[in-house]
């Protein structure tokens, strides 16, 4: 009884019980959808959006909203095909200056947040508009199918029958837990989230943390827009654009609070599952556009009745 | 003492939160013409008992009754309508909103559905004439300082023109002018026959103003009686249980430590041209009345807010630290008087709070050290006697119980400069004489504490000096016997009077 | 003379250009035929000036741009509609004005225009109908595959097909998806219903990339390729070729806005032009699938490799 | 107190809303200027007519979208309610119901909507930002059930009467922000604002929060609704995807004009004045000749600068 109270209190635990059981219950009642394969792959779609909804959630958990999640995703996509250089056959150097540029960007959304006092929101926005402007210079006139191999392997290869990129995942959420729940850093990101005031009246630097935030939200946008270019093995522009909404809904799926300074990753990795399921129920559902648009939100609905509810004041 | 029946009473009501029970069957009874004191430790259920009695949270078993008559289920506004008015502890205004437009909130007058703003302007100013809110009443409350808000919030409770006045901790945050003005207010209240109950951990204001108490602990009632022939040390004794020594520690015979701070020409917000100086081992007061400049002349020195000297020496290094981690790494800490809004993370848990500051000394290879920090938090929990699991979230906290985090969360940084801002603001007694022995303790190990503080008394009892500010500017600089509670309230008025040396207001 | 013309605007010209949104990479090869046109007829002294908008997708800023264009008095407006009506006012305005309207690829419903440009997306959706019901003798199980729902040219094409489809009993529809006309959600999409149907004799895609997302699916997943429909996306013309596909090809050519561009010059000149010239469309099949794809390396990889044009088939178009 | 000084408690709380927004104002009226001078045509009836109307649903989406963040809540479905409004404007208007049903029916399924939201949100504790969310693809889809593709049909005197070359849109919005005005000096408008900026503290007040917070998202589902009734008019029928862009546009605009997030912070007037530096931002990127790239690139700036030029102007004021 007391256990099962306490799973009710832990959005994470929650959100992934919801996953387990909307997979069962699907498994069982849909042709297809239990098979090792069609998991495996729905797993492969929600590494893309955990990565991207990994610097989506430090940002929320923050206080803050990265509305460039898609842009950066899409400009990764794009430049790492002119920067991969032919003489490196590992294909490193170019995903080292594409993640280099993914940082910059987050940096400089930090440094507009913190500098110049404009709210995230509008920053990040702005940003993505003046990304779509440098996109339309750069997209269009060149090759952009992918021939680094460092990205291709990424996308393509199935260590021990893993892909490749829920191996980065598990990665990448380790390290997230590891900084959200094992590093200083981490409960100052949450503090800073929940009183900006207080957290800067005991010593944390809002400047600082705020630029680091913000350069990481750039840093796993830029790797989730190489693990989708691997995955797709071409980027066009607007590659990244579902990526936007997706990674904040994931972050929210899984009980993280977008007022900031409440929630972990551990919310996050299920929340994405649940997101990438959601779609691949709707998408085997046979109907008209308009009902499937209905039922897609009614079922997130449904999930946040079960998963997402605030606490009681 | 009245014959009249009660207007708000309590009967045998129960209350827990997350089942952890708070009030075990409480009964109180508030009648007309009477003003009663509600008394407690911190996290006694005082608030919560007051919440029961305004309709904010309903009881678990027990009922509310209204003029005899048990109410089954009593909201906010079900309250007001019964007149029943409460200043809340925790401030409940609107900040982006007027004074005027926070005082009427959930008691409008509307002319055709509209807010009549100009019964409202007459009936804000008349209850602002009363507080003592002289401040434009279009002002929006977040410009106030945090003692004038809690003027807006009194004044708030009476424009109401309540049978009942529930006043949870008014003077927290208010100089002894103006607790003085409230108290002479409240008697006026009680004349006309309104009921009032009165929540204070400063025990001299209820001795003066309450005629009957209250006493809550464990849960329980302890004492329900008249005030008549208890003195002071008795109401201690009634609220402690047993027999207390002095609140305040013995002033030490000054030893000449080093010297800490020394600054020259400091200019923040409010405050110009300060000097201001401080050894090791002392502890320095700042008095005034509520907002000329104390809490600036803190956050100056803090790095939090921008100032400048013309000559600062801190700790032997010239200059004031450019920002908050600079003060910090200079061995200077600082506790807000606002612990909800500055000093605490509310959701967050007793430990998150507590390790905020000194989470990077403690991690180890650039990992939190999960060992090193639960000791700390034990240890400090344990030294500040903060009772409970200390994974629960602050805000669940009662206030006395919050400054006690906001204080133990600098501890480990072993501070040379304490710079605290009210620090036993609201905190009951007990703790109070924990902290004024710790601050002394402070101060003996060698280390400097200035204190900018609203009650008085603290000021005269502990402090070897008090500089006494009005309209930012230093209106006097006491120290030894001529620290008294005249000489600080006259310097604070403006009043030629004691032994005020320093720059006069030019004005 | 022709629609909205009124014979009082002397060459050159200034010519707006509002685009509902640039970004595309079909959109920004369209500019290109565009502005090479411009060129040209800049250096024949027909045209001084090209005003660019982009309303980034939004069919009410680009109703603002184009009242822009009024105010500013350009002498024609060439324009993609990003709404199949939400234009019709303040284009029928702009044709009062005498400004020479020419509308290509996605039509508005008013007529008030000088010209409209396109392929037939009802024939488009119909003649890929027709080659899978070939491919599979009639009989089979077959997945749609939809552009955005709420989009006219989407809604012709699935229209367009639906005559045929019911013409042949044998054809079984398992599914119909919509999505953009991306890559990767069309390959998200394909795969959810590769594994919930194991038994699929062909795919009707009907546009944009969607065909090469669905190749990319079926191949990913090791399953067997079928005859599939599709437009002239490099990519999917490069995956016929590697993967020996069944296939069959049509296109939107990005040519319409130079020919849109040269037709409104030619109305302003005082010709006649047809209201509305309808372009053929051009086949991608075995036969000449090798023809496109040996000029491939001209165009963007994740571009459309177009037909060639000239003024020759202009000025045949014209006269129509 | 007399009336004259009391009635000057209004006037002076309302000036000092004023106060923080000077730098925005003096944005704004410098694009004005701007404009003016790129095109002084602005200044007649019907450019100024034209110009509004242009501006006009987004001043009201941002409207529906600030009511919510003055009271602490946040909403992802005003483009998608926009897109209902046309629709369900665009096919009643045309049916038996006619003009005065049409109006009707928008406002009450803005209003059902937004009731439903906000009981949703209000009354079972989920965060307002997921449920909208959730609650744009429900109503997307039931746009699109009412209406697969643009169509439907908006009488044409409806169409003239509300954009046609006279100012009416403007004096709507006028009217609606007077409504507005008189609304917020009701204890229930005001409680909006109590309400958002400290819940707690509004409750224990009295004031009934979550009742405050359905009516909140009603009146917000109303505007939005109007304002698809708007475009519905200024296109002359109805398209069920056209509001998407609204979403994030209505956000940038009240975060420009100085609302926030948390609740209780920010200004009505503020809020429309950043929608009307959005709009007139488009404009004025034309007149200057911008290049798609440039005015994507110049809006970035232009956002951003919006924001941190009256923040910086306002601190080094504050620092002298
Ligand atoms: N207690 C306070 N109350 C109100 N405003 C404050 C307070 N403290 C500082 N400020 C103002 O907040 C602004 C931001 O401060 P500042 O730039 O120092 O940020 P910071 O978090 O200290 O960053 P860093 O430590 O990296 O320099 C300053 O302009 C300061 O005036
Ligand atoms: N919302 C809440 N959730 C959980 N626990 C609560 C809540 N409110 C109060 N408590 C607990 O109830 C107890 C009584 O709190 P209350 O605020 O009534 O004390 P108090 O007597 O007013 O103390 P103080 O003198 O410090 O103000 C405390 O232990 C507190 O932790
Ligand atoms: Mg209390
Ligand atoms: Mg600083």
């Amino acid at each position: 009884m007391m256990r099962a109270k306490a799973i009710l209190r832990n959005p994470p635990l929650l959100t992934f019980l919801l996953v387990a059981l909307v997979w069962l219950i699907a498994g069982l009642s849909l042709r297809g959808f239990g098979a090792y394969g069609h998991l495996r792959y729905l797993l492969e779609l929600a590494a893309v959006i955990g990565i991207a909804a990994a610097g989506q959630t430090l940002v929320v958990l923050m206080g803050g909203i990265d509305l460039s999640v898609g842009a950066v995703i899409t400009v990764t996509a794009i430049l790492l095909p002119l920067l991969s250089p032919a003489w490196d056959p590992t294909g490193l150097v170019g995903v080292a200056l594409v993640l280099a540029i993914a940082v910059g960007i987050g940096l400089l959304n930090g440094a507009g947040a913190t500098f110049l006092q404009v709210p995230p929101i509008i920053m990040t926005l702005a940003m993505a508009t003046f990304l779509q402007g440098m996109l339309v210079l750069v997209a269009g006139g060149s090759a952009v199918t992918v021939q680094n191999p460092a990205v291709l392997l990424l996308g393509q290869s199935r260590p021990l029958g893993v892909p490749a990129g829920v191996v980065l995942w598990i990665l990448v959420s380790a390290c997230m837990l590891l900084l959200i729940h094992r590093m200083p850093i981490g409960a100052r990101f949450l503090a800073l989230g929940a009183n900006p005031l207080a957290a800067r009246l005991s010593g944390v630097s809002t400047t600082r943390n705020t630029l680091i935030l913000y350069a990481l939200s750039g840093f796993f946008a830029g790797l989730a827009g190489l693990l989708l270019l691997g995955m797709n093995r071409q980027g066009y522009v607007g590659i990244g654009d579902p990526y936007l909404l997706t990674s904040i809904a994931a972050v929210v799926l899984g009980g993280t609070s977008i007022l900031g300074g409440r929630g972990t990753y551990a919310g996050t990795i299920p929340g994405a599952i649940l997101l990438v399921t959601t779609t691949a129920l709707i998408t085997v559902v046979n109907a008209s556009p308009g009902w499937r648009s209905i039922m897609f939100g009614s079922l997130i609905l449904a999930l946040l009745m079960i998963s997402g509810r605030e606490a009681r004041r | 003492m009245t014959d009249a029946g009660p207007l708000l009473e309590a009967r045998r009501v129960f209350k827990g939160f997350f089942g952890n029970p708070v009030l075990k069957g409480v009964d109180i009874a508030l009648r007309p013409g009477r003003v009663h004191a509600l008394l407690g430790e911190n996290g006694a259920g005082k608030s919560t008992l007051i919440n029961l009695l305004s309709g904010a949270l309903a009881p678990d078993k027990g009922a509310i009754a209204i003029d005899g008559q048990p109410i089954s289920r009593l909201s906010p506004a079900s309250a007001r309508a019964a007149g029943i008015a409460v200043v809340q502890q925790e401030l409940s205004l609107a900040g982006d909103l007027s004074i005027a437009e926070n005082i009427g909130l959930g008691a409008y007058p509307r002319r055709f559905g509209l807010i009549d703003y100009a019964a409202l302007a007459r009936g804000v100013r008349e209850v602002c004439d009363l507080v003592g809110l002289t401040e434009p009443l279009d002002m929006p409350v977040a410009d106030l300082a945090l003692g004038r808000r809690q003027m807006v919030e009194i004044a708030k409770a009476l424009f109401r023109k309540p049978r009942v006045l529930i006043l949870d901790e008014p003077t927290s945050s208010l100089s002894a002018h103006e607790a003085g003005v409230l108290g002479r207010l409240i008697a006026t209240l009680r004349d006309r026959g309104v009921a009032i109950l009165y929540i204070s951990h400063r025990l001299n204001e209820v001795q003066a103003l309450c005629s009957h108490v209250t006493v809550l602990k464990d849960g329980g009632v302890t004492a329900d009686r008249s005030l008549a022939g208890v003195d002071g040390e008795g109401l201690v004794r009634l609220m402690v249980g047993r027999e207390t020594g002095e609140l305040f520690p013995p002033k030490p015979q000054q030893r000449v430590g080093k010297v800490r701070i020394d600054v020259e020409g400091f200019s923040a917000g409010l405050v110009r041209d300060a000097r201001l100086a401080g050894r090791a081992g002392e502890i320095v007061g700042i008095g005034g009345l509520v907002g000329q400049g104390q809490e600036d002349l803190l956050l100056g020195l803090y790095g939090a807010i921008p100032a400048k000297a013309d000559r600062a020496e801190i700790d032997g290094r010239s200059g004031l630290p450019v920002d908050v981690a600079a003060a910090n790494a200079a061995g200077m800490v600082y506790v807000p008087a606002d612990r909800k809004h500055e000093g605490l993370v509310l959701p967050h848990s007793i430990a998150s709070n507590i390790l905020l500051p000194s989470l990077g000394r403690l991690a180890r290879g650039g990992l939190r050290d999960r060992r090193a920090e639960a000791g700390l938090v034990a240890d400090l929990a344990r030294q500040l006697m903060i009772k409970g699991d200390v994974a629960r979230p602050v805000q669940a906290l009662s206030g006395g119980n919050q400054q006690k985090v906001a204080l133990a969360k600098w501890l480990p940084l072993d501070p040379g400069v304490l710079l605290l801002n009210d620090p036993t603001r609201g905190v009951d007694i007990e703790t109070k004489r924990e902290i004024y022995l710790m601050l002394r303790r402070f101060a003996a190990e060698g280390r400097l504490v200035i204190l900018a503080s609203s009650d008085t008394p603290e000021l005269v009892h502990l402090c070897d000096r008090v500089l006494v500010l009005r309209e930012g500017l230093v209106a006097a600089e006491l120290s030894g016997p001529a620290i008294t509670e005249a000489a600080i309230v006259g310097a604070a008025m403006g009043v030629e009077q004691g032994e005020g040396i320093g720059r006069k207001t030019v004005q | 003379a022709s629609n909205c013309v009124k014979g009082d605007r002397k060459a050159p010209y200034t010519i707006g250009w509002a685009n509902i949104y640039s970004v595309p990479t079909w959109m920004k090869q369209t500019e290109g035929t565009i502005t090479a046109e411009v060129d040209e007829l800049k250096k024949a002294g027909l045209v001084k000036d090209l005003m660019i908008t982009d309303a980034q997708g939004n069919a009410q800023t680009q109703i603002q741009h184009i009242q822009s264009m009024i105010d500013a008095n350009v002498d024609a407006i060439v324009v993609i509609a990003g709404s199949s009506n939400a234009l019709d006012r303040v284009i029928s305005d702009a044709c009062d004005k005498g400004i020479a309207i020419v509308n290509f690829d996605s039509l508005v419903n008013t007529d008030k225009v000088t010209a409209k440009i396109n392929t037939d997306s009802n024939e488009w959706g119909g003649e890929a109908a027709k080659w899978l019901v070939n491919q599979l003798g009639g009989k089979g199980k077959i997945i749609v595959m939809n552009g955005p729902a709420g989009i006219s040219v989407s809604d012709d094409r699935r229209k367009g097909a639906q005559p045929v489809l019911d013409a042949n009993k044998g054809i079984e529809i398992i599914t119909e998806t919509n999505t953009e006309y991306n890559v990767a959600p069309a390959q998200e999409a394909m795969t959810s219903l590769l594994f919930a149907n194991q038994e699929i004799d062909g795919v009707l895609s009907l546009g944009g990339a969607l065909s090469a997302g669905s190749v990319l699916a079926f191949d990913r997943q090791g399953r067997e390729q079928v005859p599939i429909t599709g437009e002239n996306a490099r990519q999917f013309l490069e995956l016929w070729k590697e993967k020996g596909l069944k296939g069959w090809a049509t296109m939107q050519p990005n040519w319409l806005g130079a020919l849109s561009v040269y037709t409104a010059v030619q109305a302003l000149e005082g010709k006649s032009v047809p209201a509305f010239i309808k372009v053929p469309l051009p086949v991608i099949d075995d036969s000449s699938i090798d023809s496109y794809l040996a000029r491939a390396d001209k165009f963007p990889a994740d571009g459309y490799i177009y037909s060639d044009y000239d003024k020759a088939l202009f000025d045949k178009l014209l006269a129509q | 107190m007399n009336r004259a000084s009391s009635s000057g408690l209004y006037g002076a709380i309302q000036r000092r809303r004023n106060r923080g927004l000077v730098g925005l104002y003096l944005v704004v009226a410098a694009f004005l200027v701007l404009y003016a001078v790129l095109f002084p045509g602005i200044l007649t009836i019907g450019g100024f007519s034209k110009f509004t109307q242009n501006w006009f649903p987004l001043a009201l989406v941002t409207m529906a979208q600030a009511l919510l963040m003055l009271n602490g809540g946040i909403t992802l479905a005003i483009g998608p309610l926009v897109s209902l409004g046309a629709v369900i404007a665009a096919t009643t208007m045309g049916s038996a119901f006619g003009v005065p049903g049409g109006i009707l029916a928008v406002v009450a399924v803005g209003l059902g909507i937004g009731a439903v939201t906000g009981a949703i949100v209000a009354l079972l504790r989920l965060p307002a930002i997921i449920v909208t969310l959730a609650g744009s693809f429900i109503i997307t889809g039931v746009a699109l059930i009412l209406l697969p593709r643009p169509g439907g049909f908006v009488p044409g005197w409806l169409s003239t009467l509300l954009a046609g070359h006279t100012p009416v849109a403007f004096l709507l919005l006028l009217v609606i922000l007077g409504l507005w005005k008189i609304f917020l000096a009701t204890p229930l408008g005001l409680a909006i604002y109590a309400a958002g900026d400290n819940p707690v503290g509004a409750f224990r007040s009295g004031v009934p929060i979550e009742r405050v917070k359905i009516v909140s998202f009603a009146l917000s589902g109303v505007l939005a609704a109007l304002a698809g009734l708007f475009v519905a008019a200024q296109t002359g029928s109805g398209d069920p995807i056209i509001g998407a862009p609204f979403t994030l546009n209505s956000i940038a605009a009240a975060v420009l004009g100085g609302v926030g997030f948390l609740g209780g912070k920010g200004t009505m007037r503020g809020a429309v004045c950043g929608s009307l530096l959005l709009s007139v931002m488009i404009n004025v990127m034309f007149f200057l000749g911008f290049p798609p790239v440039a005015q994507y690139v110049a809006q970035g700036l232009i956002i951003v600068g919006a924001v941190a030029v009256p923040a910086h102007l306002a601190l080094w004021r504050a620092a002298r």
